[in-house]
């Protein structure tokens, strides 16, 4: 195992990680920019070392001053979080020619999965079903428009370079489609620096929901079942949930094993998600992989019982997975709310800005996943994700009205916050049926 | 906290015409307020809450691990000014290990004269001064680790 | 801290002509407020923290159930003095049902005079006035629930 | 199922039971005195009653003023938490003469197990092993010193009205046990307002296990497995783990099922707990039952996954047991350190004062109960317990390296608390080793 290794994040995930290190007794280093400077979790890693100011393409996006700082404090790897470097295969790369490991896959993975198009492929040849749509970036607005009217609207268009709902437009008929191409190209560039892009069936009504997997570097490989992340607001994720309550027991392992037969096409190492979307028809089709840690990993730790984080560090360490796939099993029910520090009667703006009060739910059931404390000032920078509220029962009813209570209990001012909306939510109707989808949020809201 | 100290801090706002005061240190928190709410005199408000309270005294973090100097939080010596790194690296005094030092203690440098080297990711940077005078302290040892922003030397100008 | 050291620190006030002084040392907290606000005699308040902080707006808690008032929290008007209720139970204003109110506003009261019931766990608690004066203001109505502390009546002496 | 509760207790057992009446959509109603007025806890409540003065017997202890509460908010039911009343049958009568329910056993088995001596000799009719001693009160010095020199030295004097370590006297020969008679009969009489005492043989180096069962009306019982509360400090538990490092699958058979023939004998109902002393030949012996939730449930609830509070309300509510003893397993382990405003470094003197900085740990496999936060001012009337911090994990070493991480993140200023002494402990070779006794913390610090 490693006896030392950076963390190139900040915030919550920083944290997380510091955390798996001192139980697994690895010694960490933070990095930190100078609007981070003094946050409480920093003191709790071994070492801290301030790499760069505010601006995070000079500090968390900078690969020189990461690398820079790994090689004066001497660690062995680098876990890269989520977000920031975390799906970026020249840095891992980089950390291989430098000779420092990379917790995540092999940059040829990364590469691989990052481009949608070729993963799309791969999809194909794995025998995982994926909705119809171009098999190449679409050369021109008319070569779109004629797929499109193959494939019948409405449609997606989509970025290659990247995911996670950036550079995405959605056309109900040609004249739409024609409009939003040039848009969704310069998007596409912006966002990821490659303004290929290509089109898909849109679906509608749709579930997401996504297989965790764990594959080390001697060819063993499981998944930890599903997360279902059906509520999200402009493709953001909100709440999600283990086990997903719209799945069944046949279609839950048809889903696992598709998972596994993907990520074993992309010769796949370390923690992944395979993300799909679930058809109205309970069919399902492949959307993405995630070659990284999620935020949401913490509801398949609660399910399973099986530390996420501490499986990464080990397997980019060389440890065999000792995880058998029929000793994996999901117990009760866990779902986890994101707490932004966003206005949710204002449009979801980010609300930066000092905590004056911070009463924090406890209790039985309840694990919270947070940076941030009474006097913490939340900067204007960086993500607005400032903790994760998780609840595990027994089963859903139980968690629900445990979520319900925690929520409730939770007293952060006088920034605004997401957790009025996630009361909201989880009290809904359609909610507690489990009966939503990836629309139901910006329908009802 | 000393009667004491408190009376001479009024004697302070007094001389200095200061209409309000708060000092948080640690658990002790002094707030003084002065005159009505005059307009006039300017509002100066002395504030040693560099860090986010409720962390107290968490340290700078626990800075760079290799024995460098803490980044200069404490107040420096007047009027003198602060050449800081620009990047992590390896601090090099000299450009080789034979060769002289760029500056020692009684230097005199000008603007963008190098000063040092910073070794990051295999690549030796010079680090030019932002600014003149004379060298009066070198805070770091040839060879430590720096992180950003970390005093590396003292001029008076 | 000392009833001297606060007089000493009134007086550094008065001399130095601030208006606000607040001190926070560990547990102990002192707050002082002079001049323009009020005319006249400085107000002095001296607060040792009654409510935890951080809880800010928090009401008196949810006080009791039965649509009974707020405890007094608010400022009442100058000079009135409260009859607060012992214990926690039920308000009764007469000692029958058909009988007359113990009390009504413009009443003057003695001290030591039954002023109303409460009854709790089936005992009727003949409630006495700590104070003596005109009833100016009856706080809770007939039959309501009231908890311990809450204010019944307001009298002028 | 009740509607609406009362809870006569304060601080974090408060507070533990108004989030289970929360989840079961059961009305709650806190009392609190002048004191804690303020509190956050306490709106957290669906209501709040003032029933006095700081002083505990003139609320918190006082009989008539939360009858009084509890009629006026029309509650069905009072849940006494731990401390205070929860041990007090008469309070259990009077609740019962005003048709409210006690949440807890009927007055006759408090009664019955509240006289330690009428406890023993159920003890001894229920099969279930005790130490040797007297049958009876005491009658006078010589009689303590005939049945000492029977039973052979060192001996112990308890007090007959009360446990809890208060009133107990060692003795090591005559001597000190003629000195320590009439003391013993006054601190029994001060404690719990009667003055016999009864003598047993005192076991050196015992651990403490306890067996925590739930029994409802209708004649079902089960046993949720054990409690290892070995770490004390003068008689109070400082640190409790589940399952016991120190017991064979066939002791604890044998212990659990003791347990439940002693709780049979006494009839029983609602959640208790059944003491024993282990000794050094891995004998156990009957202690005292504890007719209340426990400070420490929380360590059963993470390992056997079962909510104690919720069954209390639901027991009391004349819910039949639906859990079978067959399917109730511990899985992982579980250890809580109690959070004490004591100063260990000044023989754990209290602490009280306000709480100016409180960073609390979270993250996997961490669950904090308590009811303070940032600005809290600790009361220096009450008890000093400000919370209670549990870990649960796979087994019991990462248990350990899971308390120690969490440990260290707790930062609670500027009072001092015990969470200084926990991580020494914590950290202790013995007591990785599991190899502690009641007496180990004296001897070691």
């Amino acid at each position: 195992m490693f006896s030392k290794i950076l963390i190139a994040n900040r915030g919550e995930i920083a944290l997380r990680i510091i955390r798996a290190c001192r139980e697994l007794g690895i010694q960490s280093v933070a990095v930190f920019s100078e609007a981070d400077r003094g946050a409480h979790y920093l003191s709790l890693a071994d070492e801290a070392v301030c790499i760069g100011p505010a601006d995070a393409t000079e500090s968390y996006l900078n690969i020189p001053r990461i690398i820079s700082a790994a090689e004066i404090t001497n660690v062995e790897a680098i876990h890269p979080g989520y977000g920031f470097l975390a799906e970026n295969a020249q840095f891992a790369e980089i950390c291989r020619d430098c000779k420092i490991h990379f917790i995540g896959p092999d940059p040829e993975a990364m590469t691989l999965l990052g481009d949608k198009i070729q993963a799309r492929k791969l999809a194909i040849k794995a025998k995982v079903p994926v909705l119809p749509g171009s098999e190449a970036p679409l050369s021109s607005e008319d070569e779109a428009a004629q797929m499109a009217a193959e494939i019948e609207y409405p449609v997606i268009l989509k970025a290659a370079g990247g995911g996670g709902g950036r550079g995405m437009r959605i056309a109900h008929n040609e004249m739409s489609l024609r409009a939003a191409f040039h848009a969704a190209q310069n998007e596409a560039q912006q966002a990821f620096k490659n303004p290929d892009i290509y089109i898909e069936k849109y679906l509608e009504q749709a579930r997401h929901v996504e297989v965790q997997i764990l594959a080390d570097r001697v060819g063993n490989i499981v998944h930890l079942w599903e997360r279902d992340c059906s509520l999200q607001r402009r493709h953001q994720k909100v709440i999600e949930e283990s086990p997903s309550p719209s799945l069944s027991s046949d279609l839950r392992e048809q889903l696992c094993k598709a998972a596994i037969r993907l990520a074993k096409a992309a010769k796949y190492v370390n923690a992944g998600t395979v993300e799909f979307l679930l058809g109205p028809k309970k069919k399902f089709y492949f959307g993405e992989v995630n070659t990284r840690i999620q935020v949401e990993h913490p509801v398949t730790e609660m399910v399973t019982g099986i530390d996420l984080v501490k499986w990464q560090l080990r397997i980019a360490a060389g440890e065999p997975l000792k995880l058998r796939q029929k000793d994996i099993h999901t117990k009760g029910h866990a779902i986890e709310c994101r707490i932004n520090a966003e206005d949710p009667e204002s449009n979801f703006t980010p609300c930066p800005g000092r905590i004056d009060t911070f009463i924090a739910p406890g209790g039985p059931g309840v694990r919270l996943d947070t940076h941030v404390y009474r006097g913490y000032e939340i900067s204007p920078r960086y993500d607005s994700l400032i903790g994760k509220l998780i609840v595990h029962k027994k089963n859903r009813t139980e968690a629900i009205a445990c979520m319900k209570r925690a929520l409730h209990e939770f007293k952060i001012e006088p920034i605004k916050t997401t957790v009025s909306i996630c009361q909201e939510i989880i009290s809904h109707r359609q909610f507690v049926k489990g009966k939503v989808d990836t629309g139901f949020i910006e329908r009802t809201w | 906290m000393e009667l004491d100290q408190i009376k001479e801090l009024i004697e302070m706002m007094k001389a200095n015409d200061l209409c309000e005061l708060e000092i948080v240190d640690g658990q002790t928190r002094i707030a003084l307020k002065r005159g009505s709410d005059v307009p006039a005199a300017p509002v100066v408000a002395i504030t040693s809450a560099v860090m986010p309270e409720g962390v107290g005294n968490v340290p700078a973090a626990n800075s760079a691990s290799t024995g460098t100097a803490l980044p200069a939080e404490t107040i420096r010596q007047e009027n003198l000014l602060e050449v800081t790194s620009p990047m992590v690296g390896t601090y090099f005094s000299a450009p080789s290990p034979n060769a002289d030092t760029f500056v020692e203690i009684g230097s005199k440098i000008e603007k963008d004269q190098v000063v040092c080297i910073i070794e990051a990711m295999k690549v030796m940077n010079e680090i030019k001064s932002e600014v003149a005078g004379t060298v009066k302290e070198i805070l770091v040892s040839n060879g430590s680790s720096v992180e950003f922003g970390q005093p590396i030397l003292l001029v008076e100008p």
